[in-house]
């Protein structure tokens, strides 16, 4: 889970590491007032959790409240990639002498937290580890002994910082780690760490993402998910337990595990389709989730049919008929034609559920996803 | 043959009385499977299964009573840390961790643990290890594959049981089918379990399917072309997966430039593996 | 540094460990006043640093507050071991059902914390350590991951203790665990831990050692120390960083090093005299902390000779020198008579400033200690 | 020949410019030890002892740098853990701490940390290491000891140096000298050394100082009884000692039983070792 810049900023004034003062503002009126408390010139960002926000004109410079107000006015009505923006963080501007990177993540490979600094810092972390890892200083972190002093050291001498930052730099790493490790971090990242001329360093920025297997032990980071920022049917898919990205395709795919979901958007793909979306309505699914989460495919305008894939193991195919039954019952007239494959536990007993209902079904992963882009009236030949 | 498991595995499960600890339990009794005993906090002195299988409170007294020699664990993710430790800790040879949704933190600790241990740790997030005909460990479905030649390992679930069913109905058997798990940090990777399928007389090739995330398939890769001398055959999923969002498995995400799935397959190629357009597509490559 | 039961319990308290209500007094009118809050029978306890304490008369239980009152103005004037009793602990009588015996301490042989558990609790554990090792449980943790659950069953387990006990017996070790890390504990035991009538488990003795060497980051801990129940001399030594430890003997020994304090108190022992005390100086030592060393022994009227053994490296002689210089200098008259001997660093120097005092001078260990016995008056033959 | 180290010891300090770690590294180049680098945080790019040695910031750009393979700690306690772990990471095959006053749960951590690790560490709360007339690595005066046949192993510092000049009274010089530190915890005990002495060719007997407190010795006498070919002679301090007081030396202490001078003399005795009765004796029993 992606938290927003000014909540990761209220996480990492907790941690004491330091920031510009500033707030959060829901509209124009409430940037120029704070503007005016600020009293000098001041930063606007837009408060979207998609990358290239600088780009696309979400950070902006006033000079003064009348600025802050017209650049706010004007940014609330902006969208980055999609996403209307609805907050903007209104902060005081700071001279910047340098700027820096540092952040503290999960390197998968090693299996390890490893925590990375760079003197080249505002910059993308990914094109610069391309272009120049050496520009890059990655030291692993021992989850077990946790960040120790002379790793910190080490990173600060590697990123050439000068001495008289060190003592803040240490502090300032070492609240990353307290925040990685006690608020179950995946990802916390400070791009630009700056130097700046009047306060020595600063988090100019600051981006966190939660993992969400942990979220159950951060009952408090669970509320700030900024439920504003995503798909409204995500959103409504989370609450039944089903995993939903929306994509830009026609054929709304409902599928039992991740990974067959996958698959099942792949083949569609591969035989001329296109996906509507990710399902997976996960192990030992029952009747009212899969209505559900058909109830979410139906609601989707773009969706010209559903595939339905099920391979039952934990799940029972019974069950996932019921649950098609339900949904369609529902519907007062089918608006999307369906294709539903039923294999594995209780899959006959499924399909003489279907039958009664005259759905169509199929026998293999192939002949469903043909058949379902043949449905919805667009395959590309 | 086969690897990890086969009949004479004496099989301990971790939360036995447990709603599915109990239920796949059942599954792999019926299935044949060897299963000694139980664990369950608290219930230690029960017995369970048509009243066969002793429960134990915790896994030293289940190991030294019964000489189980591989474990399955069904615990709610909060306990999975203390369980898969507590099988460490009892010097259990295999565990096997059916769990999902466990923190990367824990299992973080959990890989520092096992560095210093002879364990080896399947999953999380796994559907266990399945050598058909002989044990099953986990819950893959028994009857959709029957004894083979070929290895599989795999990231996923259901879509492993899509290409083992895909199989069976061609007559092509398995000789043991691993998930490693779907998760960021597992406890066994791709390589470890083609190294071991490599030494297994019994195994001529191996199937792998893999998925976008992390990069497990690119150095599985590099590993098939410079030390594996059986064929491989490979799918990939998730060439449709846009970037930067979640797909279920905590490790299917495009992390940055590496993990997607068009780059997994061309280096899967380079090393001169087979890969399948789709699932049903393996047999005819095998 | 060990610390009293009463603070002990003040520590398990702040971690939810189960104590019986009570209070410290210094007088026996507050001990009346305090059996007259708690209401019920009431224990009164002698808080001393000192073992068999009960068998001594040191814990007596009071059927009303006029007896709590007596049995306290009895204690008050009673010593155990030689140490007077300033301090009682009066609590309310629990009902005890069982005793089980709960710590967790460093293992020096392994290198690691270890938890102790026995269903035979309230007795000496090393009594039954030697006599019944298959009564006593023992699991070290390892300092990296800290006490798990799996560990704590694995001692419920071990000592037979009764399911519905699980839970809090989980919590107490826990704390146990917590105490032991965050105030660097070389042992915190509790001895009994009883399962009471009424209230489950509850810890109704509590002993604690912290680590001398970690009390720089426990300023808090360091206070706790009583003052009261330490030598005074010890107490003084202390001030200046002097390792001092009284004994019964008659020749004070000054030495810089404790493996070489230890020798030379041997040796006199070898030679039919009784070392008067251990005192090391330490390495690196100056003039002053020399006097204010020699001053201790001065003032123990047991002392009846002075065995100074000097080996130099990092301590020069010559400051050994002028350090035993100034302290003669300030006794009128030299009541006992000092026998020297410097070696290493400097020691010509040290030798010349000692021979204009006239200072007795020995070349070797076993010449120092036969002149100084001999001069001790006391020698047995 | 000799044990830990000689004249081509690549010699590096922690805390070199620090009042102690100045003090002595003068006396060690003194002595003859090659010092190759200094650490320091904050102070790299300094040079000390007659602008000759160049200090570091850190332990791994010193070892980069300098090649250096053994490096002794003068650290105050409080940052002791994190210079020990820093030199264990930089993979240093020898590390010797003299610095005294270590909390024990640190102590418990690096030994955790050692178990993962080809580093030895030697201390801390020791006078280190000496190998008469090729290098001195510690605090150990140099001019007390000459070069010969005997390793020397001790919990002690003073103590030590009261044998090492005993021995050179009488013209009898030491291999190697060892102080494995007088702490409860510390990075090596007897028995390591016991069998690098063993090992040493140029080293025909031993001499062990040991002290009330611990187990070291009675494990050690246990080792020397199955394993030692050599000829060890012990002496033991603390028969006077009062139980249950710290004598100083954090592990000098009898804890319960186990630990008093008298039973640790009576195992060795029962060992065939030599048990001289003061430090002064030792030389008439080699």
């Amino acid at each position: 889970m992606k938290i927003q810049e000014y909540q990761a900023k209220q996480i990492f004034q907790k941690y004491e590491i330091p920031i510009p003062r500033g707030q959060v503002a829901l509209n124009a009126s409430f940037v120029r007032q704070i503007a005016e408390d600020l009293g000098d010139k001041v930063v606007v960002k837009a408060q979207v959790l998609v990358g290239g926000r600088g780009k696309a004109g979400g950070i902006r410079l006033a000079d003064d409240p009348d600025e802050a107000e017209d650049i706010a006015t004007e940014m609330m009505g902006m969208e980055i990639n999609g996403f209307p923006i609805h907050k903007v963080l209104v902060e005081e501007a700071v001279d910047i002498k340098k700027e820096l990177y540092l952040s503290i993540g999960t390197d998968r490979m090693n299996a390890t937290p490893v925590i990375i600094a760079s003197e080249y810092g505002g910059i993308d972390i990914e094109d610069a580890a391309e272009e120049a890892p050496e520009k890059i200083a990655r030291i692993p972190i021992d989850p077990m002994v946790g960040l120790c002093d002379f790793q910190i050291r080490g990173l600060a001498v590697s990123i050439d910082l000068p001495r008289k930052h060190w003592k803040k730099f240490a502090q300032i790493a070492n609240a990353l780690w307290q925040i990685y490790q006690n608020d179950d971090a995946s990802l916390v990242e400070i791009n630009p760490l700056v130097i700046s001329e009047q306060n020595g360093l600063m988090a100019l920025d600051g981006k966190m993402t939660i993992d969400d297997n942990a979220l159950f032990r951060h009952p408090e980071l669970a509320d700030l998910r900024d439920l504003d920022m995503e798909n409204p049917s995500e959103v409504e898919a989370q609450k039944y337990g089903i995993t939903y990205v929306h994509m830009t395709g026609n054929i709304g795919c409902l599928v039992n595990g991740a990974g067959l979901a996958m698959a099942t958007m792949d083949i569609l793909k591969l035989k001329g389709g296109e996906p509507a979306n990710f399902l997976d309505i996960g192990g030992g699914a029952g009747a009212e989730k899969v209505s559900s989460a058909l109830r979410i495919l139906f609601s989707d305008p773009q969706v010209k049919a559903v595939l339905i894939n099920i391979f039952g193991g934990i799940t029972r195919c019974d069950e996932i008929a019921h649950g098609i039954t339900a949904a369609i019952a529902e519907q007062k007239k089918l608006k999307v034609p369906l294709v539903i494959r039923l294999v594995g536990t209780n899959a006959e007993e499924g399909t003489k559920i279907l039958e009664k209902q005259k759905l169509p079904i199929a026998h293999s992963l192939v002949e469903a996803a043909e058949k379902a882009i043949s449905l919805s009236g667009v395959k590309k030949k | 043959m086969s690897i990890l498991v086969d009949k004479n595995t004496r099989l301990l499960v971790q939360g036995i009385t447990g709603k599915e600890g109990l239920f796949h339990s059942e599954l792999m009794r019926t299935y044949g499977t060897n299963i000694v005993a139980g664990v369950t906090p608290g219930k230690g002195g029960e017995w369970v299964l048509d009243e066969k299988i002793p429960v134990f409170d915790t896994v030293q007294t289940a190991v030294q009573t019964t000489e189980a020699d591989a474990s399955v664990i069904f615990v709610p993710a909060k306990f999975a840390f203390d369980s898969i430790y507590e099988a460490i800790d009892a010097h259990i040879p295999l565990i096997i961790c059916i769990t999902e949704g466990i923190p990367a933190m824990d299992m973080l600790k959990i890989k520092s643990l096992l560095k210093t241990s002879e364990s080896i740790l399947i999953g999380p997030n796994t559907p266990g290890v399945l050598t058909p005909g002989e044990c099953k460990a986990g819950i893959i479905p028994g009857n959709i594959s029957i004894p083979g030649s070929t290895g599989m390992i795999s990231r996923s679930g259901t879509l492993t049981y899509e290409v083992l069913y895909a199989m069976k109905a061609k007559k092509l058997g398995v000789s043991t089918c691993v998930g490693i798990g779907g998760d960021a940090i597992t406890g066994t990777s791709f390589i470890e379990m083609l190294s071991m399928f490599e030494q297994d007389p019994d195994t001529e090739e191996i199937v792998l399917i893999g998925e976008i995330g992390g990069n497990e398939e690119e150095l599985a890769a590099d590993y098939i072309m410079t030390e594996m001398t059986k064929p491989v055959i490979a799918y990939i999923a998730g060439i449709t997966a846009p970037k930067g969002k979640r797909m279920g498995h905590a490790g299917a995400i495009i992390e940055g430039r590496a993990g997607s799935a068009l780059q997994k397959i061309e280096l899967f190629r380079k090393a001169g593996v087979k890969v399948a357009e789709y699932p049903e597509d393996i047999p005819a490559l095998l």
